[in-house]
């Protein structure tokens, strides 16, 4: 990404991550520069330095392969002690679908995944309940708004113990569940088996975000919906309000 | 030296592989059969040296297992 | 090696156990003016087997058109090339990968889609999408559901890691391919024309590196023993070491080779496909005009103790060969590096003409290039026209007609071949770089063209059993079929790609089907004005002498002008008119209602009217780009009551059928049955505000457009004379479309 | 009775998972693995009898394992 030409600062920096093997650097790319003036520069997953941004989001795709288990050789690039010390300094940090598994696996978010309980990957569209729009990532959205968003994925069957449950459930940690269009949390709404239909979930401190489906895919009216503009959006006015940019 | 490493599901975790491989036994004509549980089987060949034990062990609770879902157990075999 | 590639040494002699003929043996000899030593045989084995060397094919291949002003690539390369304007090109290729997926369907497809992937980019161009036309026997069979889970499995494994999105295909299931499944693998992709790469090994003294992964000994004898030697009984002792692929690799792979292109370091490129190593060293060189050396003791190896012979022609998966100047060596490194693959110099390009092949310093093998790849011979067979050919139709009233149509209707809804595909297409990543305009599940794919208005269109279409029943006709239809499809949804038709299924080209009758189906694919192209970019011939599909429905394959891109403006096959709102468009009449013969309610596929299938055709598909886009139409569907399998009930069921509208209206000029006094669910090219249903559909009307000029009913409501009815012929609700039609093939599925 | 199930890649057959796990070891610390090949680990509980271990075979052939790509092993433990 070349230096903004402008003088005025941009918006919002946000660093998109690539490991061998992710997918969705491009589109969540795309996505991010399709919103006025915010800056998207790939980051290579030996690279350190993340100081210039104000955000880093590991996208989806098959990093490795998703070989052995998704995200798990992929957190132990040199990129991810960099993002781990960006988040502790309270830098905003989302995974997306695989990014979402490898901050799992890293231990920046609580909890695992496993494969979907049928034991297929699934692609479509699926109904998405707001659950907490108190987050950096969320706070476009209304609480128990319900939005539209596509998951593609072979594990999102995410599971956490009884304990760790209570405590995302106690801290407002759960961001977003599968729902049906009605805004219900059904089983039947549940696509792939997700410990209390948990579709996205925050760390303690909210600066840590991971979701399953990709908000990337729903920007643009063209191929899909723009429900998932506010995630990006989100997080502009977050960065505008901690900088007073 | 070889080593083998055995990564099961936690007990008390639902393992959707298992289940579904129990779930079709019966129409392929085995009858009974039940607590199917799926995991992986990972062989290896080590530097040979006193550290080994110690490094598979380390390499299991990094890498090869989540101890989030799974436990594991391994062997090393002297040659 | 003791004994020469001539010899009977008490078995049968060398050439014989790699499927050369005593001629082709002589033929070889001659070329290279002495007997070939065993490494030079199996090369030449490989590149003069069927799949290599098109030896049944060639000949008649050279009917097709393949040129147009925008074909910038025809057959010949590792893909076509087609002009889309604005500086861009669209890469796409066809594939077969029948015969590994018989014996394992996850890693057969998996393979399938490693390798059409890999012909797209060598040709410089970014894959943007996959399509997969497939055909099994009836789902009824345990092993015919193990084959379609494994291969979708196998297909979305490789192609969703890869990141393309599987955007459309087909799926029929009939006991023809019960021995023998098709499996069909499509790749396009975007490249700007000035990133265009070749495959031409040029300039003496450059470099050839061999990228990705190391060689084993899996698919050894993959191209010359497997894909042109009958399947049946034998199959087990020449069953190759089954390849697993690994879409990480490729993955890397297609970055690198991505950045090579940026970087301006390859000269050509070529991936390594069946024939390994030897068929892709020496097409490299055979376009360059050059020849080449290689090295093998320089290709890494996966296992210790491999032949020369087995290097050579190993067809392992994820490995590229790439010509580079040598001062850019460094830079290749580099890039490799960074994707951490390995990359290993092999070879130089020479002047000699010549394949040659070193193991350290020692000679082992010197062929000349062109009579490797210009010279397998070529055999034109006595063509006999098949005993079941009928020069007639079946009489319209050849099967009574049923009592109930409304149960026919919801067993075709129900039928795997009509009921929708979304228990595949949602295991397949298919959104994924975020270009689809249109979503699977209608007549065409579309994808946009970012930062462009246009957008490209794609569709893949088969149709075995109408080819089987008349294979010129077939050819013709489906052609005009996917043409169909493409114009319904908005786009012009440019080109196609197209996959020749068929059982032993030996025999009389299977020569005959090829040759006629590839006249009627010849004349709709030229009809249609879709040019061939190239494709793939799959022989030998066949088993304990029953070979599959004799089964071309078109894969079709089409442009349309305004992503903005798309036609959908649903139904928009209730009060719109229903129109059927073209001039046309429905026949029992090779229906998909003659198989489900009669059990049979006999007759004759309707002709294709080309010229109607051409000015029908001219209306529909037409009327889909300003906006006239609302929606628009053609009428395939399952004929007109199945296509307006898919209309209805995707937009959750239903729809009042007049079948008096119905019955005017072509289809004058025909049977209810038949209008409901016969088949025919050439049909379209458009639904349109009444304003609209006036205009439309009018428009029309010599295309017949009639008025036919309406849409609203929520059930399904189709009234005739003497009262309702079909009054189904809704929402049944949608539980028996929606859900048939999950339940088929179920475990 | 209670039963082990040790599925492993083909000799020859390529093993991607393996292969790239055994690539990324020493990033990770873990200097001169080799031969990293990954398999399967199932545990399952039959009905006890005589025919166990020709049906444990059966399962391992039809199902379990995928004999065109993989080796099994197996163990019946008796309690
Ligand atoms: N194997 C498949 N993979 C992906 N999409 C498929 C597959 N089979 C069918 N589809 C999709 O389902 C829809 C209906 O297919 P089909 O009935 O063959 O359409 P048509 O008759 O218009 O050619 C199309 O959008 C097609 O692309
Ligand atoms: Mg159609």
């Amino acid at each position: 990404m070349a230096a903004s030409p402008h003088t005025a600062a941009p918006p919002a920096r946000f660093g998109v991550v690539i490991f061998p093997g992710s997918n969705c650097d491009a589109d969540t790319h795309d996505a991010i520069e399709t919103f006025a003036g915010a800056e998207g520069r790939y980051l290579w997953h030996k690279e350190t330095r993340l100081d210039d941004l104000d955000c880093v989001i590991l996208p989806g795709g098959f990093s490795y392969g998703d070989y052995l288990r998704s995200g798990a050789i992929a957190r132990f690039s040199p990129l991810m002690e960099a993002v781990r010390r960006f988040a502790a300094e309270g830098g905003l940090v989302m995974g997306i679908c695989n990014g979402f598994q490898v901050l799992l696996e890293a231990g920046l978010l609580p909890g695992a995944m496993q494969q979907n309980e049928k034991l297929k990957f699934i692609c479509r569209l699926v109904s998405l309940k707001v659950e907490n729009d108190q987050t950096p990532f969320t706070r476009r959205y209304r609480q128990g708004q319900v939005i539209q968003a596509p998951i593609a994925h072979h594990e999102g069957n995410y599971f956490i113990d009884e304990e760790g449950l209570a405590e995302l459930e106690a801290n407002g940690q759960v961001v977003l569940r599968y729902c049906d269009p009605e805004g219900e949390v059904t089983q039947e709404a549940n696509p792939n088996g997700s410990l209390a239909n948990i579709a996205g979930i925050c760390n303690r401190e909210g600066n840590v975000f991971g979701m399953m489906p990709h908000p990337e895919r729903v920007c643009d009216a063209l191929v899909g919906g723009t429900d998932g503009r506010g995630v990006f959006d989100s997080i502009i006015d977050s960065v505008r309000e901690r900088s007073g940019r | 030296m070889k080593a083998k490493v055995y990564i099961t599901p936690k007990a008390g975790i639902l393992d959707p592989q298992g289940l579904t491989i129990e779930r079709s036994l019966p129409a392929l004509g085995f009858e009974g059969v039940s607590n199917v549980r799926v995991g992986k089987y990972i062989e290896l060949e080590l530097p040979d040296g006193e550290g080994a034990g110690e490094s598979l062990e380390r390499m299991c609770r990094k890498l090869l297992a989540n101890p989030i879902i799974e436990d594991f157990e391994y062997e090393l075999i002297e040659e | 090696m003791s004994n020469t590639t001539g010899q009977d040494t008490g078995q049968k002699p060398a050439y014989e156990l790699l499927g050369l003929t005593a001629g082709e043996y002589r033929g070889i000899c001659e070329r290279m003016g002495r007997e070939p030593n065993y490494v030079e045989l199996a090369v030449f084995s490989l590149m003069w087997s069927e799949h290599c060397g098109y030896k049944h094919s060639r000949p008649l291949l050279g009917r097709l058109p393949t040129e147009g002003e925008r074909i910038l690539q025809g057959p010949g390369e590792n893909a076509g090339i087609v002009d889309i304007g604005g500086g861009l090109a669209v890469a796409m290729k066809i594939e077969s990968h029948n015969h590994p997926s018989a014996i394992e369907p996850f890693q057969g497809a998996a393979t399938g889609i490693g390798g059409i992937v890999r012909d797209i980019f060598a040709m410089g161009a970014r894959p943007v999408a996959n399509l997969d036309p497939l055909h099994f026997g009836s789902l009824d069979k345990p092993r015919q559901r193990f084959l379609l889970d494994g291969v979708v499995e196998g297909i979305a494994a490789y192609g969703n890691c890869m990141g393309i999105p599987t955007v459309a295909g087909e799926i029929h299931f009939e006991d023809a391919y019960e021995d023998n499944c098709l499996i069909n693998v499509m790749c396009v992709g975007l490249v700007r024309q000035e990133d265009i790469i070749r495959a031409r090994a040029t300039g003496p003294g450059n470099l050839v590196v061999l990228i990705g992964s190391s060689t084993g000994r899996d698919g050894i004898g993959g191209a010359s023993i497997l894909a042109s030697a009958e399947f049946d009984e034998t199959a087990e002792e020449k069953r190759p070491t089954v390849q697993v692929g690994n879409p990480f690799m490729e993955k890397k792979l297609l970055e690198a080779c991505l950045e090579m292109r940026d970087k301006g370091l390859l000269v050509a490129l070529q991936d390594l496909g069946a024939g390994g190593l030897s068929s892709s060293s020496s097409e490299m060189a055979s376009k360059g005009g050059t020849g080449i050396d290689i090295d093998i003791a320089r290709v890494p190896l996966r296992e210790p103790d491999m032949e020369p012979f087995e290097i050579m022609i190993s067809e392992s998966q994820e490995r590229m060969l790439a010509v580079v100047e040598p001062s850019r060596e460094a830079e290749v490194m580099a890039v490799c590096e960074k994707w951490d693959l390995d990359a290993t110099v092999v070879g130089k390009v020479t002047d000699t003409g010549r394949l040659r092949v070193f193991d350290g310093d020692e000679p082992i093998a010197d062929m000349p290039v062109k009579a490797l790849v210009d010279e397998a011979p070529t055999y034109v067979v006595e063509p006999r026209r098949p005993e079941h050919e009928r020069d007639q139709p079946l009489p319209e009233d050849h099967y009574p007609q049923p009592e109930d149509l409304g149960r026919v209707l919801l067993d075709l809804l129900a039928s795997p071949n009509v009921c929708s595909k979304r228990w595949v297409y949602e295991q397949y990543d298919h959104m994924v770089q975020t270009d689809n305009a249109l979503w699977p599940g209608g007549d065409a794919a579309v994808l946009r063209i970012k930062g462009r208005r246009d957008g490209i269109a794609l569709t893949s279409d088969g149709n075995g059993r109408r080819t089987f029943l008349d294979p010129r006709r077939g050819g013709r239809a489906v052609v005009a079929e996917a043409a169909r499809n493409l114009s319904c949804v908005g786009a012009e038709p440019l080109a196609i790609t197209n996959c020749l299924n068929f059982g032993n080209p030996e025999k009389g009758p299977i020569y005959y089907q090829f040759q006629q189906a590839v006249e009627g694919m010849a004349e709709a192209c030229e009809a249609l004005g879709t040019p061939v970019t190239g494709g793939n011939v799959s022989f030998y599909n066949e088993s304990f002498g029953q070979a599959v429905y004799p089964n071309p394959v078109v894969g079709m891109l089409g442009l349309v002008e305004d992503t903005g403006r798309l036609g959908t096959h649903r139904f928009q709102n209730a009060g719109d008119l229903i129109l059927l468009a073209g001039d046309a009449r429905p026949a029992a013969d090779g229906s998909e209602y003659q198989l489900t309610v009669h059990g049979e596929v006999a007759g004759r299938i309707p002709d294709v009217d080309l010229e109607g055709e051409r000015r029908l598909q001219a209306l529909v886009r037409r009327a889909v780009r300003e906006g006239l139409a609302a929606s628009a569907h053609d009428i395939s399998d399952g004929g007109l009551a199945c296509c307006i009930a898919e209309s209805a069921i995707e937009g959750g509208l239903g729809a009042a059928v007049d079948l008096e209206a119905l019955a005017g000029g072509a289809r004058d006094g025909l049977r209810p049955d038949l209008l409901l669910f016969g088949e025919v090219s050439g049909l379209v249903v458009l639904s349109a505000a009444p304003a609209a559909a006036r205009r439309l009307q009018e428009e029309a000029g010599d295309v017949p457009l009639a008025v036919i009913g309406e849409v609203g409501g929520d059930r399904l009815t189709f009234t005739g004379a003497g009262g309702p012929a079909i009054d189904v609700p809704l929402a049944a039609a949608a539980d028996a479309w929606q859900n048939a093939l999950e339940r088929r599925m179920a475990p």
